[in-house]
């Protein structure tokens, strides 16, 4: 009797509830040498956006304790070619693939959700309104409520079926109002969080490590802060929320689900090694068992206190 | 746990200093189990990282290849900060998560008269390179170095190539020597193929020279890498197009006219 | 010919710029068996209500990844004893004691400001604005700018000639915001950065590691957050800053100045190894001279873009 | 970097499975320079932060002082995390910082008979209470364990002092049945002196039977300790008066009657 590990989210239904996160996992492709995609219980595609996108000049990464400063800036294939030459090879069929969109306003997401609307191959459009590493838009979007909240409307007027994820930023005073007006603006589902704007510096060379000054800073360092913002955003917010920030391993994917997450994702976790998340993946059942949880549906948010 | 794929946990064989010297200089040769890699082309990399890492340092470290049997894997690796240090620390059943091999090596023309530019630990690959090259006397190697010479796998290359010379930079003022050196040879090796590996100042002469006197040149970048696989653009180089390339996957051996190399990344 | 680590800061002459971080030294006299006090450049004692505080339940703290959670709760002796029984002991008249200011509303912060104006030994104040681990004020007055400059204002008016500084919480959309605000009521300084609210819980028990549930997160884990919020801090405001957040070596502490802080706290990396700010305070000219660097105010605020 | 004071950097002397089967049970004996500890009572612990810690663990570990000669520090250690997994990997010659003797340590009464009560890994402090106290024969110890018994230092201990014995819990239900025996060893040993040292439900055990026969008993307290010092207030344990005392400066050795131990913390 195996511990049962699938998931309904906002209309999805998840053999298991570990993804990989988005802008860490490639367009999926890259990993599918170091494990089965369709063992996944989803996969978020690097952000994408209307036009392709160059991104940041270089240096764009730095190691920092316990986790990483990113300032890749976007850059993308762009949505068309997304749809055209990436999502045929991914197993749509299968595992649900997720896109993430990046806009610099309102109409550009909107637009951005039309055209995603009508791709057969894409289960839910996640709107990244908190990203820290470029100028337009980015996490400014994710910092002020009346902004979400447009943002999460303008997306789902146009995401026709599709189910609509926000992307929530830790860089906030009150993460619980921007989640209570994304929900607002009419969100299906929350994705809690993106990176901790950062920086990192040379004594030596008196230089940034990041050409773009600062980034984001995300891996286990972060954990704590993430798992203290899925707890808020779970008990004010009735919509799922989607955990992600410092996730390695199954152990950590099951305090993200105590404290009420639906589901989770692995981002910077991919990089210690490729198959991170096919070992999560399917590590978790035997986890559960062996700490007697029968479903994530019973131990989900059974956090005492 | 399962086997997922290209990515084993294999235990590291031994760990020796290269040469006499090679503790005091930080040069080791560290020998891991060949989990079944498959056929690699010299150039292509490894990524590697050690149980003990725990969650710090995160990311794996990236090496080229330096030579492979089908029982070993050699890295040839100067410990040069934390994940380095580690690596050179470990000792013969010490676990790591190894993947590869990736990218791109080096072009093979058997037949053309062929330069090796090595600086430093950028001779490393250049040992598969000569070891599998069919007509290794159509080799010559130059190589630049800062430690003795003993603590880098020198003498045995020298031994098989066609012609090998080092250069020790002992001092700021021996490095417009050598690159007068590196100079006349890109000039008189203009007509067959050249190929570098070394830290970037070197490369970007190298990239110079070549330019200069219209040779084929192959530069293998040493861009820092999170995943190694492509996922993270995080190791990325703009290319003649203005475009950012992954190293990792399209490089880390690139033509030199393929990119935009900038002073300064 | 040695580096000049003197500083300048306010008003004060430090030896150097390394001093202890509130909280984290306890009255400093715990570390006076490691290390000689007079060697550092401050010591700030942990934070003094006007009546002595139980503080929280336990367990108070937890191990992260590279880091660590705090739910202390400003347990603390009350002022009187501090200047009573604490002060005396310290060498005050050698190197600066700063006072760290706990209070629950604008009253009793400047309270607590008239009755340590007249403590001579205590070199400084600083206003702890920002605790997340308190139920009554604490961080929700680090994350408003109106109320930030208030307490200001109300510290300032009764601290006499002791110089004020304002301790920041990086819980907050846009700390330049409260830092300005800070400024504008009277700061002479300002302590960047408090701990980031994290939380972390036990999957076999079901229970947060925290009895408070939530905690205040600090260690090298932060350092890159600390370094973000010191360099916006310091181009937009002219007050000196206080850097503290992850520091755990002398080259830590020049990431710092680099990005513009005046002098930097110690903070966890003091349970590392009790000697640790004595060692950092004795390493910092010699990796100085090896980097050529001449003094800190050549340094300082430096870096290239 | 010269010596500050009282926080040492030390050599690891010898790491030893504990018995013959120490290494399966995670039990070992770590044996370190002593840098001049100064005099040291049972009891008493000492902070220890291995260099290969790095960043992370960030918290040195606590460890009670199992034996100390003018030589050397012995350190009984049950692997049971990561902090503790990593010490007992450590090989000779190995560093770590090394702080103490801290803490207030078990009463000393040589005349009175005195009862040592240890569970698992808490026998540690009695190896160097038996050894140091001046009439062993007045000494007892009930000792319960989980793991095989020749992994704990219980047989040198028992030809030490004047009765010895060990109680095994291999299942649940030998729990009540060594509760039981608890109660009889309590009810004997009123009049005298109990020390105990253990998992925290097994002090709460002792403390509940010494007070239900008035006896006077000391425990040491294992609360997660950050600094050791006094210097983070992250140790504290609530007394009997309703505040929070630091049990690495003031403990962690307490009398019974001094605390308001609660069933949960
Ligand atoms: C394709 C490729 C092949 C390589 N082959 C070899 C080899 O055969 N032998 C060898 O000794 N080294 C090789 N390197 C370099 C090696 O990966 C770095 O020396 C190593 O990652 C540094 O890790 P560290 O933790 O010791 O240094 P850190 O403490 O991380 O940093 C020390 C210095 O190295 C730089 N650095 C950090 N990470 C990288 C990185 N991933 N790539 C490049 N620079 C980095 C930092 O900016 C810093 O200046 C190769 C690198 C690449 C990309
Ligand atoms: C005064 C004192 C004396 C001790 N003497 C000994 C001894 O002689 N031999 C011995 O083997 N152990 C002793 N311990 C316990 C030892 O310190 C812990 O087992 C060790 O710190 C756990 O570290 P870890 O990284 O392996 O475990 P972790 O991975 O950190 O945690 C494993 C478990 O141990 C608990 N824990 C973590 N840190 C501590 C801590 N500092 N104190 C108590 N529990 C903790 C955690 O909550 C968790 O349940 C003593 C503890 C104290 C306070
Ligand atoms: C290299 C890198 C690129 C990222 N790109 C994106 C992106 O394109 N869109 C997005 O919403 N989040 C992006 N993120 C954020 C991650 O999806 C994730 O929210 C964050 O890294 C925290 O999770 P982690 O700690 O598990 O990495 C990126 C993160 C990294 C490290
Ligand atoms: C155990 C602990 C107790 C603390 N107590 C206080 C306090 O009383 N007042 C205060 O202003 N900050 C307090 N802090 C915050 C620190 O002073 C510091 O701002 C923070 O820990 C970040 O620095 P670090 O990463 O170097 O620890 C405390 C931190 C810790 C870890
Ligand atoms: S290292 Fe991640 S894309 Fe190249
Ligand atoms: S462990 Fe820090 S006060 Fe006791």
């Amino acid at each position: 009797m195996s511990a049962d590990v699938s998931v309904r989210l906002a209309g999805l239904a998840l053999k298991n509830p570990v993804m990989t996160a988005s802008g860490t996992f490639g367009y999926g492709l890259e990993f599918a040498p170091y494990g089965d995609l369709r063992s996944l219980g989803g996969i978020v595609v690097k952000g994408l956006s209307l036009k392709p996108r160059l991104g940041n000049p270089m240096p764009r990464i730095a190691e920092t304790p316990c986790g990483m400063l990113n300032a890749i800036g976007l850059q993308n294939c762009g949505v068309e070619k997304f749809l055209r030459d990436k999502l045929p090879l991914l197993p749509h069929s299968e595992t649900p693939i997720v896109a993430n969109l990046y806009a610099c306003d309102a109409d550009e997401f909107a637009e951005l959700a039309g055209v995603l609307s009508g791709a057969a191959g894409v289960a839910a459009l996640e709107v990244n309104i908190s990203c820290p590493n470029v100028k337009a838009g980015g996490i400014a979007f994710g910092q002020d409520p009346a902004m979400a909240g447009r943002l999460a409307e303008a997306v789902k007027k146009r995401a026709g079926s599709k189910p609509v994820w926000v992307k929530l930023s830790p860089n906030v005073t009150d993460i619980v109002e921007i989640a209570r007006a994304a929900v607002l603006g009419g969100a299906d589902a929350l994705t809690c969080i993106n990176t901790l704007t950062g920086m990192a510096v040379d004594i030596r060379s008196r230089k940034p490590r990041l050409a773009n000054v600062i980034g984001g800073l995300s891996g286990p360092a972060i954990k704590p802060v993430a798992l203290r913002c899925v707890w808020q955003v779970c008990r004010a917010v009735s919509a799922p929320v989607i955990a992600v920030g410092g996730i390695s391993s199954a152990e950590d994917v099951l305090e993200f689900i105590l404290v009420g997450a639906h589901a989770v994702q692995i981002g910077t976790a991919n990089f210690m090694r490729p198959d991170m998340a096919f070992r999560i993946a399917e590590r978790l059942p035997g986890l559960m068992e062996e700490l007697g949880i029968e479903s994530l549906d019973s131990y989900r948010g059974s956090l005492s206190s | 746990m399962g086997n997922f794929g290209a990515c084993r946990d294999v235990s590291i064989l031994s760990v020796a200093p290269c040469g006499p010297e090679g503790a005091a200089h930080g040069c080791y040769l560290l020998e891991l189990e060949n989990p079944g890699l498959g056929p690699a082309a010299a150039g292509q990399f490894v990524m590697v990282r050690p149980e003990r890492f725990g969650q710090n340092p995160i990311w794996p470290r990236p090496f080229s290849i330096c030579r492979l049997t089908t029982r070993t894997l050699t890295l040839f690796v100067q410990a040069c900060g934390r994940g380095t240090d580690i690596l050179c620390g470990l000792a013969a059943g010490d676990k790591a998560a190894l993947w590869g091999p990736l990218g791109q090596g080096f072009a093979l023309e058997p037949e053309i008269p062929t330069v090796m530019l090595a600086g430093g630990v950028g001779i490393a690959p250049f040992v598969e390179y000569a070891a599998t090259h069919p007509a290794p006397s159509n080799l010559s190697l130059v190589f630049g170095h800062r430690q003795p010479l003993s603590c880098y796998p020198f003498a045995a290359m020298a031994e098989l190539v066609g012609r090998a010379e080092a250069f020790c930079e002992k001092t700021p003022d021996d490095l417009p020597v050598f690159i007068e050196r590196l100079d006349a040879v890109v000039a008189g090796a203009a007509s067959g193929l050249i190929l570098a590996c070394g830290p970037r100042p070197f490369l970007l002469t190298v990239a110079r020279l070549a330019r200069k006197y219209s040779a084929r040149a192959q530069v293998s970048l040493e861009n820092r890498m999170a995943c190694g696989v492509g996922g993270c653009l995080g190791c990325v180089e703009k290319n003649a197009l203005g475009a950012y390339v992954q190293t990792c996957t399209e490089g880390p051996v690139f033509w030199v006219e393929e990119l935009a190399l900038a002073e300064d990344a």
